[in-house]
């Protein structure tokens, strides 16, 4: 097993992972940047380093002082989180040639499936059910020409996308040159690449994904689907639940067999997940995650299976601690982002001092959090406050649950999503169940116009 | 605490404010907290504006520190294990701008920890071969 | 603590204040807490303007308002619903020391509420009917 | 289904029954005192009444205004849930002279369990084994006779005691005269009833007790069993788990036997719950507490049950939600209570402002709490803050997770208990299991002597 784990991240993922290792008896080293030295992830881990200032190129994204921070502490892995250097295959290399365990796939699969048109291809290969739609473009010329034959509505899509950014939606010839000019002018600063690939676009789709887990000895499970579809305009992730509502059966087990399929075909480690676009019983893959999702937990709470330990299990050479028949489904979970955005102004990001934090509790409920009274909210990275978690016997007692959580759930200082949460969980449309990612658009638009 | 002592002591505090030029003074200290905070020249009773002769003054370090010219700070850039140079620089130096003072080690790169302007190295907070972290404080110098 | 030992400190305190030109004095201890600041000059109630022995200034918010004659507070002592007395006491009116204003019934049994003191009616809090708590503001009388 | 209902109680347990009414759609009404005016409970509730200054006696035992609220407010229901009115008889009554239902078992039941020595002697004639002992003494001096018969040691015992209040251990004849008047003075002090009575003690036994639960039906079951053995020297409870550790296989199921027929012997309705000693295989029974208890979070998360919810479905007219052989035991489950109070100085309470308030959250890990920064914790209530719930697949997941999980409790402004419940965590007596009730006094005698 691993002795000493580098958490490169902050926030409430780098609690998780922080717990995760302190149960498994593994120390643990934390590193924040400047303003970050009063966070809890700071305070719980057994050592910290500072790396650096606010921003993220020079904190969180900065290798050398978080590899130096590595190997002064003694530390034999890393623990990349979500986001930051989570999904970087340059990281992942530089901390194997450094001796440092990646807590994560290897480096070559990251990179493949990093680049969504090169996943695409591959998983169009193991026969997995992709959208319709191009390889990389060489120039808008390409596009009109592609687009033309794909019928529109299309989707130009940048290879090395992710969160939305690099996205647009194109229904009409006359629209691309515009949206192809945006979508490559803001892929290249936000990734650095401004490659763009097409798909024909899926009318209404649910968000489906699947959580899958693969060890060193090749055995790979699946831990169900989680379903993301109720997402802001932006196409960010608000609200999950696991297992996905109105589902036939046989498109479930379809989904929970093509993602066991595509984690195999490129013989996958650590934990993943595969999302899928689902229109009726139709399956389209979209692309592969490789990491822990912030969503995780419903996927832990109905399964009853800690994932970040697998995780650091996996790394450590360990065989996955169950096989495929031993999960069962113990009903029905749901998570709400709590973040501190503004719904009325399309979700702005808030900065702030927290003021008067009562986060929910009790039975069936779980929350994953850092904040506190008195925490400043940088304006450097992501506004997620705290991921409540309402677990019942059936969707119904969740969702009811998760509507009591969210009635305690105070946090001063800050507009939050908690309120706009709230509203879901009273809404009709959603408590009946399979809403497509466009329904918060449309449940939230005068909130989300600010009129 | 005696009420008398409360008094006693703002009003020593007062006095202060009044010579050193204070607009606002606050002591905290095991759960007694005291503040003052001049009033606008205007405003002030003419008895205060005399104030009181500069010997009477608390000689406390934050006087002093305020007397001195401001130190410079020299921090760690890089997150490392720290090298002093040989020989080492020792309270009291006196160095250059563009001194060598240290190196921070790193990922097996030297960078090197110059003083930032010449001066009297007044405080060394590392010792040889210590692991540091980003923005730590090394030396504090003094500039000339 | 004891409320007229409190306001003596709070006294001594804007006597310290004015005699040191402070514009503000704040002390904390024990989990009390003593705060005065002197209203700017053109607030200060006359005899301060005119430069009064500084011991005799009224220098404080606090102080100003104990001028005023404090409101005597009539408040319900049981959960239930209020009645008031008819014909019913108005804003304006002057009542008795015993005078039943209202009664509160709680369980089927008529809690009668009095003024505390004899005085002049200055506001009814609630209406007849209503469901009220303990500690509810019920009349606000102006002692005579 | 009840409609709405007053909720006679303060903290963290106001929160817990708020809840379970909130999610079957049931409308509360708090209470509180004047210094309470700003608890969770007063914000989350539908309606609020202050009934009361601080004192109980004036606020949450005050029956006259507590009933007033619930008829004001339109309520049909009153759940007490511990303490206070939990267990008072004439109350339950009350609320039913009043058309209100008691969330409770019947008035009768209370009264004959809530007497001590009329319980033992009822369960005795169920043949339900009880400690050898006397009734109630007519004075001192029929005590040293029964004493002498009963052989020394012996305890004394208050006939209405409870939390450890009016009892003496009395280990030679020398000591009782003492004891007796000592014992007498507290009872009567406490409960105002000076009754005493005696009985054989039990040398180092463990508190083990079953949660049953009644529907007016007539269906009766047990949700297994809670060790309560992590005791301050007072006897009030600190660290308790389910299922009890190194226990016998027939010894746990004689347990639960005796549980379910002492239960169908009275006719029980509701939650309850029948303490035993146990010393070996041999199994006392100690009282019955007629209410939902404090530690009840540990038998709901290893057997996924909503007792609160029960409660209120049984007061309801319902049956239980379910049958005996439905439930299963999942795991471990372990509960810290992190009281305002220095064990240092033999546990005094200590009262003042929360300030860095911060509770553990993630997988596995339950909080059932009323706190936040800039609380002030008023004098006049008990000390509790806040339950941490750990939950894993073993008991050894269970306390490594609690270790973890006390790690990143933070409660400034007070002492807590935490830091001792972190050191039991970590004592090998208490990883090996199955300790005795003197276990802590032995463990904290340093911290708990103040030196």
């Amino acid at each position: 097993m691993l002795r000493k784990i580098l958490i490169a991240n902050r926030g409430e993922i780098a609690l998780r992972i922080n717990r995760a290792a302190h149960e498994l008896g593994i120390e643990t080293v934390a590193i924040f940047s400047e303003p970050d030295r009063e966070s809890l992830h700071v305070r719980f881990a057994d050592e910290a380093f500072c790396v650096g200032p606010g921003p993220v190129a020079r904190s969180y994204l900065n290798i050398p002082n978080i590899l130096s921070a590595a190997l002064i502490s003694g530390a034999d892995a890393v623990h990349p989180g979500y986001g930051f250097l989570a999904e970087n295959a340059r990281f992942a290399e530089i901390c194997a040639d450094h001796g440092l365990t990646f807590i994560g796939p290897a480096p070559d699969v990251i990179a493949k499936m990093g680049d969504k048109a090169t996943a695409k291809a591959l998983m169009h290969d193991a026969r997995v059910p992709t959208t319709p739609g191009t390889g990389i473009l060489s120039d808008v010329g390409a596009a009109v020409h592609a687009a033309r034959k794909l019928r529109y509505p299309v989707m130009l899509k940048a290879t090395a996308g992710g969160g939305g950014k690099g996205m647009r939606v194109v229904r009409e010839p006359g629209e691309l040159e515009h949206a192809y000019a945006t979508a490559q002018a803001e892929a290249e600063a936000n990734f650095k690449d401004g490659r763009l690939y097409l798909e024909k676009l899926i009318e209404r789709p649910r968000h489906i994904e699947v959580q899958v887990l693969g060890d060193t000895f090749g055995n790979v499970v699946h831990v169900g689907e989680r379903d993301c579809s109720v997402q802001k305009p932006s196409h960010q992730k608000l609200i999950e639940e696991a297992p996905a509502s109105e589902l036939a059966p046989a498109t479930r087990e379809r989904l929970h067999d093509i993602a066991l399929s595509a984690a195999r075909a490129v013989r996958y480690t650590s934990a993943g997940t595969l999302e899928f676009l689902v229109a009726g019983d139709d399956v389209f893959f979209m692309e592969m995650n490789t990491r822990i999702q912030v969503e995780h937990p419903i996927s832990e709470v109905v399964h009853d299976v800690d994932l970040v330990r697998e995780q650091i299990r996996i790394a450590s050479g360990e065989p996955l601690s169950f096989a495929q028949q031993d999960l069962t489904t113990r009903g029905h979970a749901i998570e709400c982002r709590i973040n501190a955005e503004d719904p009325s102004q399309n979700f702005a990001p808030a900065a702030g001092t927290l003021s008067d934090v009562a986060l929910p509790g009790g039975f069936g409920v779980r929350v994953d959090s850092h904040i506190y009274a008195g925490l400043q909210i940088p304006p450097y990275y992501d506004s997620l406050l705290a991921k409540v978690v309402a677990h019942g016997a059936t969707r119904e007692e969740a969702i009811r649950r998760m509507d009591s959580a969210l009635a305690e759930t105070r946090i001063g200082g800050v507009h939050t999503t908690a309120d706009l949460c709230r509203s879901v969980m009273r809404d009709e449309r959603f408590i009946r169940g399979g809403v497509s990612i466009d329904f918060l658009e449309a449940f939230a638009a005068p909130a989300i116009s600010g009129s | 605490m005696d009420w008398e002592l409360i008094l006693e002591r703002a009003r020593r505090a007062a006095e202060f404010c009044a010579s050193s030029g204070l607009a606002r003074f606050r002591v905290e200290e095991d759960g007694l907290e005291i503040e003052v905070r001049r009033a606008p020249r205007s405003e002030r009773a003419p008895s205060a504006q005399t104030g009181a002769p500069a010997s009477a003054l608390p000689s406390t370090n934050g006087i002093r520190a305020s007397e001195a010219r401001p130190l410079s700070i020299v921090r760690a850039e890089f997150v490392g294990i720290v090298r002093l140079a040989r020989p080492a620089v020792s309270e009291g130096a006196e160095v250059g701008g563009d001194r060598e003072l240290a190196y921070v080690e790193s990922l097996g790169i030297r960078n090197p920890i110059r003083a930032s302007a010449p001066g009297r190295v007044v405080a060394v907070h590392v010792s040889d071969g210590e692991a540091v972290e980003f923005g730590q404080a090394l030396f504090a110098i003094e500039p000339q």
